[in-house]
């Protein structure tokens, strides 16, 4: 059997199963679900460019999502200007900040530079905490206008909004998979295993993150734009939070990192697991959700720690074997 | 049959960590198609003049050329782009990823897609024998195997030059023979080689030159011939047990 | 002294070392030779307890140890040299030697096994204040060897001491090592170096690709025509 | 790799599991079933729950009184089981959990709506979380009632199925202005130097806006900003802000600060030996009967607006026996955000008998033209004008004296007359 | 005025150290981020608070029971949790102690409600040295020595005795370690012990002046990363001079720039620094 296409297969399978669920079923709560769970793939699938393939962890996702977010609502509350052209406009920008920001971050290595994305991103909230021109604290209110295509604003139906995040979460997909299978996701990923070894082999590793940094931060904007369009609201406290990030991160990791199965498999599994707990308990106010949620999070990391993705191609039945030995050997 | 063409000159190269000097006013060369041999027991500072020569390090004094542009100083990956490129002591395999990845990692330097990039790897694959494991992780490896995928690895770029660093260490008998052959192999497609070794029995017979660093300096840099016989190399390194066992060997084969 | 039966183990359910059976003998100094990647480090870890066998028994002393944790089989007497010496750098020397005593309880016990470890090592007795990680190499071996014997062992497990020495310095570290089987220490030893390591072993064995396919004294297997072929190149 | 076809087995596993679990929620029975459901969107977790839980016991609180029979409290609904409009029939509160988050805040909302069939929402504290909540609601065309969230924007936004009971920070800025103005002119407190000291969010910030818009009104009397100090969310210590306080040496103090940052500030300022004359705090940390329980005697002189106080519980009977039924649930006294969350449960409720139905539009109408009888607020009546808001401040000037909050200003409902100045820290 | 902020920072910051060199020593040893390390502070700080309210037992006396409870919770948190993670790939045990923090977290609020807390009457409580007109509140002055004291007895105890030789031991390499007969399980669960016992410590100092409630260790936590990569991961030493630095620089430029930036400044000096010193203050 050939194995790439058996792969493409999987991955078409999955993406049309997706887009047939929320016709499946008309509840409202059902399909809020649902765009929660395509646009927080869409962004572990952006996050897993520069995390799962090049190796560089980054907690600091919010900062693209949030500038995605503000870019177009900007454009569109101050001067009426389609969010559309505003999620173009985001991308564009997030690529200018992910470049900017990336010049401090990639002289560091490791958990140094984990730490470093973390604290520009909290830099960048604290600015748009403080500034004026975008309401700072205070968040803005989206005006509401008649439901279009072009005011990206729809009130009447969750459709339209699934199938924005449908076709950017496909866009996300399938921009990964294909730098995945191609000389960017090799360089990538050599890159991750030794950078040594990449620069001996002609990478120019600085560039090659820096290419990985600007797509992820590119589509994170995307989706920033869409779920500001979404809530029609937004503040620095909802976009920029360490919140988002390590959502993000964590379904990554949940579902199996450096694999685009990962992101998918750790929203379908994330995002109605919070959105249930917390329907179902979070009305007694004793925090029995989060505790449940919690309690479920170091179970699956506990006995399944290479992410479900690892459950489901466990080819070495003795996964804990002594690490240093195999790398010793 | 050399073509008194340098390839690599390396010409009064000093190195420094802190105070301690590890490569001290080195100066070599190497021509095209030959395979040179840079020997010196631990510590002489081979490996750290391997890093100076290919970018890991910039020289405190000194300078580099290759094909006769100055290298000194530029990153790693711009060396390799000219066509220089190297193997590491202790193996850097792409782990999590297959043999053959790892080989097309290396071909994407010369080539423009995915289809002549693949093609590039076969052939490597198949020069270093390796075509039969080409879809095992590279970390499931056999210490041979991962220095053969190093220097598979590396051939896939393109090189003109490759310098292998204890490519042979920890190789059994047969497998250094193989070695051995793949290295002449390599010079007869024109690809000019700088080794690093200890296994003196591995590379006099394959070397054109020998260069020795004791202490960081350069005390010899003759053909094997005359270099087994120096006196300061013998006491430096070689140790008598060695010299004995050559000239046993010699009467013995 | 040491029996291995039928040891059957490897990394992550891969098996790199199959049904292989030796012994070694109070106060012997037996090594096992072959290649890199013909599994004798996997063997050594394996009996150290950093391994668990997959199946086959190792017996020490009449007691079973291939079930116990490495620490356990550390206070029954096996002391494991590693290959490529792992001194832990950050520490002095003191404290290198200090932790190979670890499973000693008496203090006065330590002093006095720290004394005759200076003996055998006066260069590490001038270097004790030293972190470890700035000595040579072959003083890292002999580090290595000597926080070995820090725990009193009954049987001294040497992985590849030669491995990135200079011959030189690998003759040194030898005749070390005689010395100290010399001096009644039970020994396993694991080497590349065929010549060598058969030269100084009362018995030995040949492991290839994870099976033994020799044994006998160290003079029998070198003059064998197994080993004159595959590992002398002659 | 290969082995990757049961991903989607997974996929599909977790999604109709989601799936199969909100079928069973949208076959609820029909709201005519003599239970009238209404949403209640809260922070039950996160930095802000210890307030969300306080509220939701308010709220409790208020379900009791409407489904019971209360006949010793002179409320329209308490006296009667049930809704008398609607042949008795029950209400019932579904709480939510925002988390603070306005992504839950809004999809809450819509469940509350779609799923559980409410006929009106009530919430939701934070203003960031009643903002996209509330125009959930205007879509739906669902009655909104909010209790205590006090951003000034809240209802300026134009929606018409919004109100809210609280005043808000615009007025509580003007009530603060005209306090100041009635201790200096009374007791000649000399009051003219003004901080404010306020947390980084849509609270602290939009308080300090309104600072600035009400000052100038008040120019004549005086009255100018020495000092803004805006400190960081989540705060682990607030030694330079008090230290930049004390360099301005304020008269009077406005603080915009939660319970726990409150509490730190007030121990700074003991420690560093700030002595401003007044010290008044938006609705918030100051209004929290913990704020008295853990400063003891160094909470007094304190003062702020609340919409109740247990000083008041004596002229109030009404309050009183309302705040008898909450104490056995929270465990403390009934304070003001709380209050006026029980209010807009009440209102509700009352909105919904009066209008005889669950029809939005007729509730939004009584809401909308109606003036509700109110006996737990001082104003005792309630009244949302056209934006929505409620006309009759619901608050007093509350001053801690002796560990309580007295009311000390209107005159009208004084329950002790104001100290005008603070006694230094080590005199009191 | 300036120097009246100048220690107001270092006391600060002494206790920002403590919370830090918990955390780093365990990233030292076993490399593992503790998401849940500040909440085990929570927990510190909440278990001095009912041995106050209900024993009336004054926060410093006992502080050596709160060691030793978030000692214990630290120990079994490795037993059940990190023993199952720590060899897993790259995030894995982050996603684990992420979980711990939501569940430890919310846990504390179904127990003991999400009310803010504090212990208002403690031997040091309102107490204060004057000199000048700088102010020093004894709280802060005792949880900054405490800190020092607390930091210099973990160094102590990791240079000094068999068991801290056997950590740093473990640190380096874990094979090797057992070779010498060191029960590593052990090893690192004691270490994390210990890591519980510094945060421990810090919470019952922080607990005569810092409010009580289930999401009071938070903050803290987010500091003592950045503190911890500012001083170099797992070098002790970095984190208590990387914790001053952070006191420090949250003061003085609160005070010149604006207090609503002074967490955003602290970043930014992380970054500053991390551009001349990429593995930290003290990083090798």
């Amino acid at each position: 059997m050939n194995v790439k296409n058996f792969r493409i297969d999987t991955l078409y399978g999955i993406l049309i199963v997706i887009l047939l669920l929320p016709f499946m079923n008309s509840n409202i709560n059902f399909r809020h679900v649902m765009v929660i769970f395509l646009i927080f793939a869409g962004l572990g699938e952006a996050w897993n460019i520069i995390t799962g393939f090049a190796g560089q962890t980054s907690f600091g996702h919010a900062a693209f999502f949030g500038i995605g977010a503000y870019t177009s609502t900007i454009l569109f509350y101050k001067f009426g200007i389609s969010p559309w052209i505003g999620m173009l406009a985001g991308a564009v920008l997030a690529t200018v900040i992910s470049v900017i920001v990336s010049y401090p971050c990639f002289r560091l290595k490791g958990h140094y530079f984990a730490i470093a994305t973390l604290a520009v991103a909290e830099i960048i909230k604290q600015l748009f905490i403080s500034w004026d021109y975008v309401e700072g604290a205070t968040g803005i209110s989206i005006p509401i206008v008649e439901e279009s295509v072009t005011s990206m604003q729809f009130h009447s139906s969750k459709i339209p909004y699934f199938l924005i995040a449908y076709v950017l979460f496909l866009i996300t997909t399938m921009t990964a998979r294909y730098i995945e299978n191609n000389k960017m996701g090799f360089y990538l990923k050599a890159i991750r295993e030794s950078h040594e070894a990449a620069e001996a082999l002609g990478i120019d590793t600085t560039r090659y993150k820096l290419y990985a940094m600007m797509v992820s931060a590119a589509l994170t904007a995307t989706f920033g734009t869409l779920y500001a369009q979404y809530i029609l609201y937004i503040d620095p406290f909802m976009v920029f939070t360490l919140e988002v990030s390590m959502k993000i991160v964590l379904l990554s990791v949940l579902g199996g990192l450096g694999n685009i199965y990962g992101p998918i498999i750790g929203a379908a599994i994330l995002i109605p697991l919070s959105e249930y707990t917390r329907v179902y308990l979070g009305g007694t106010g004793k925090g029995i959700d989060l505790m449940i949620f919690g309690a479920l999070i170091i179970f699956v990391a506990c006995f399944e720690p290479n992410g479900i993705l690892g459950l489901l191609k466990k080819k070495r039945s003795r996964r804990r074997g002594d690490v240093y030995a195999r790398a010793d050997a | 049959m050399f073509m008194q063409e340098p390839m690599l000159e390396v010409q009064n190269v000093t190195m420094k960590f802190g105070s301690l000097i590890a490569n001290e006013d080195v100066s070599f060369s190497v021509h095209k198609g030959e395979i040179v041999s840079l020997i010196g027991p631990n510590g002489a500072g081979k490996t750290t003049l391997f890093n100076c020569i290919t970018g890991f390090y910039r020289p405190y004094a000194g300078r580099i050329y290759f094909q006769g542009r100055d290298i000194t100083g530029r990153p790693p990956h711009e060396i390799t782009a000219m066509g220089l490129t190297r193997t590491f002591q202790i193996v850097k395999p792409l782990k999590e990823m297959t043999v053959k990845e790892n080989v097309l990692t290396g071909a994407f330097l010369r080539a423009s897609s995915r289809k002549e990039a693949e093609k590039i790897a076969e052939e490597v694959l198949e020069m270093t024998s390796l075509s039969g494991k080409k879809d095992m992780p590279a970390g499931s490896l056999t210490i041979a195997d991962k220095k053969r995928l190093e220097i598979a690895r590396a051939l896939a770029t393109g090189p003109k030059m490759v310098m292998l660093d204890e490519a042979m260490a920890g190789l059994n008998q047969t497998e250094i023979k193989e070695a051995m052959e793949l290295c002449l192999n390599l010079k007869n497609r024109g690809i000019t080689l700088l080794i690093v070794e200890h296994i003196m029995e591995a590379i006099m017979p394959i070397s054109d030159r020998v260069v020795v660093l004791n202490a960081g300096k350069k005390i010899a840099d003759a053909s094997p011939e005359e270099v087994t016989s120096n006196e300061e190399v013998i006491k430096a390194y070689l140790g008598e047990r060695y010299h004995a066992k050559s000239k046993k060997s010699e009467h013995g084969v | 002294m040491l029996k291995v039966r039928n040891l059957s183990t490897g990394y992550d359910g891969v098996p790199v070392i199959f049904d292989v059976s030796f012994e070694v003998r109070e106060g012997e100094m037996v090594s096992i030779v072959g290649s890199n990647g013909a599994g004798k480090t996997t063997i050594l870890k394996t009996i150290s307890g950093l391994l668990k066998p997959f199946s086959g028994e190792i017996e020490f002393l009449d007691k079973r140890i291939d079930r116990m944790p490495a620490h356990e089989i550390v206070k029954l007497g096996i002391a494991h040299v590693p290959e490529g010496r792992h001194v832990f750098g950050k520490m002095t020397v003191r404290d290198n030697l200090l932790l190979g005593a670890y499973t000693l309880e008496s203090d006065t016990d330590i002093k006095k096994v720290l004394e005759e470890v200076y003996e055998i090592f006066p260069r590490l007795k001038e270097r004790e204040n030293q972190k470890a990680e700035t000595l040579s190499g072959g003083e890292q071996q002999m580090l290595a060897i000597a926080r070995g014997l820090m725990s009193r062992p009954k049987l001294l497990l040497v992985d590849e001491m030669s491995l990135g020495l200079m011959p030189i310095l690998v003759d040194k570290v030898l005749d070390i090592l005689k010395e100290i089987s010399r001096r009644g220490m039970t020994i396993l030893l694991v080497e590349q170096k065929v010549q060598e390591a058969l030269e100084m072993a009362d018995r030995g064995y040949v492991l290839q690709t994870g099976r033994i396919v020799a044994e006998g004294t160290g003079k029998e297997l070198l003059e064998s025509d197994l080993v004159k072929k595959a590992y002398m190149g002659m | 790799m290969r082995k990757i076809g049961p991903v989607l087995l997974v996929l599909v596993l977790v999604l109709t599991t989601a799936l199969s679990g909100c079928g069973q929620n949208q076959s609820q029975p029909d709201k005519t079933d003599g239970v009238i459901k209404i949403g209640a969107i809260l922070p039950l977790t996160g930095p802000a729950s210890a307030t969300g839980v306080k509220l939701k016991y308010a709220i409790e609180t208020a379900q009791e009184l409407i489904n019971g029979e209360h006949p010793e409290i002179d409320l329209e609904l308490a006296k009667t089981a049930g809704l008398p409009n609607l042949k008795g029939a029950k209400v019932e509160f579904i709480f939510a959990d925002h988390q603070a988050n306005p992504e839950v805040a809004k999809s809450e909302a819509e469940r509350l709506i779609q799923n559980e069939k409410v006929a009106a929402l009530i919430g939701c504290y934070h203003s960031s979380a009643t903002k996209p909540a509330s125009q959930v609601a205007e879509r739906f065309g669902i009655p909104f009632v909010a209790g205590s969230s006090s951003s000034a924007a809240l209802t300026e936004r134009g929606l018409k199925w919004f109100t809210r009971i609280a005043p808000h920070d615009g007025m509580e800025t003007k009530l603060f202005f005209d306090y100041l103005k009635y201790l200096n002119e009374k007791y000649n407190a000399g009051i003219r130097k003004i901080a404010v000291v306020y947390i980084d969010n849509e609270y602290g910030v939009h308080a300090f806006q309104m600072v600035e818009k009400e000052i100038q009104n008040y120019k004549a009397d005086g009255f100018e900003l020495v000092a803004d100090v805006k400190y960081p969310a989540n705060v682990s210590n607030v030694d330079t802000e008090v230290q930049k306080i004390k360099a301005a040496a304020p008269d009077a103090i406005f603080h915009a600060s939660y319970i726990g940052d409150m509490t730190m500030f007030v121990k700074k300022y003991k420690e560093m030996n700030v002595v401003p004359k007044v010290v008044l705090s938006y609705c918030g940390g100051y209004q929290d009967p913990q704020f008295v329980k853990n400063l003891g005697k160094d909470a007094d002189y304190f003062a702020g607006p609340n919409a109740t106080t247990s000083a008041l519980f004596e002229k109030m009977p009404v309050l009183a026996k309302i705040n008898e039924i909450y104490k056995a649930k929270a465990g403390v006294d009934i304070d003001g955000p709380t209050l006026e969350d029980f209010a807009s449960a009440m209102v509700i409720a009352e909105a919904i008998n009066r209008a005889g139905s669950t029809d939005p539009a007729k509730v939004l109408e009584v809401l909308k033209n109606h003036e509700f009888a109110a006996p737990y607020f001082v104003s005792g009546k309630i009244k949302f004008g056209e934006d929505g808001q409620n006309v009759y401040s619901a608050s007093v000037m509350t001053q801690i004296q002796n560990g309580v909050y007295e009311a000390v200003w209107p005159e009208t409902s004084q329950t002790k007359e104001p100290i005008p100045a603070f006694p230094a820290w080590d005199k009191r | 005025m300036l120097l009246q902020i100048i220690l107001s920072g270092i006391l600060v910051g002494f206790v920002y150290s403590l919370v830090a060199v918990g955390l780093t020593l365990i990233w030292g040893v076993m490399d593992i981020i503790n998401f849940a390390h500040g909440d085990f502070l929570m927990v510190s700080m909440y278990t001095v608070f009912w041995l106050y309210t209900l024993l009336r037992l004054d926060p410093l006396a006992s502080l050596p029971i709160a060691a030793l409870v978030t000692f214990v919770l630290s120990f079994l948190t490795y037993k059940l949790i990190i023993k199952r993670v720590i060899n897993a790939p790259g995030l894995t045990a982050l996603l684990a102690t992420f979980g711990l923090s939501l569940f430890i977290r919310n846990f504390a609020q179904y127990l003991w409600t999400p009310n803010y807390r504090f212990i208002t009457t403690s031997l040091v409580t309102d107490k204060k040295l004057e000199m000048g007109s700088v102010i020093i509140g004894i709280p802060q002055l005792v949880a900054a020595l405490g800190s020092i004291m607390m930091t210099f007895l973990v160094v102590w105890f990791i240079k000094n005795t068999k068991t801290g030789r056997a950590i740093q031991a473990a640190a380096q390499s874990r094979d090797t370690a057992k070779l010498m007969g060191i029960n590593t399980e052990k090893i690192y669960a004691v270490t994390f012990g210990i890591s519980g016992a510094c945060v421990g410590v810090a919470g019952a100092l922080l607990a005569t002046f810092f409010p009580i409630y289930p999401e009071s260790g938070a903050l803290y936590s987010l500091l003592a990363f950045v503190i911890v990569a500012l001083g170099g991961f797992g070098n002790i030493a970095g984190a208590l001079y990387g914790g001053v630095l952070i006191g420090l620089s949250e003061a003085l430029g609160g005070f010149f720039l604006g207090t609503q930036f002074k967490y955003a400044i602290v970043f930014l000096i992380y970054l500053l620094v991390l551009q001349f010193r990429p593995k930290g203050l003290f990083g090798w």
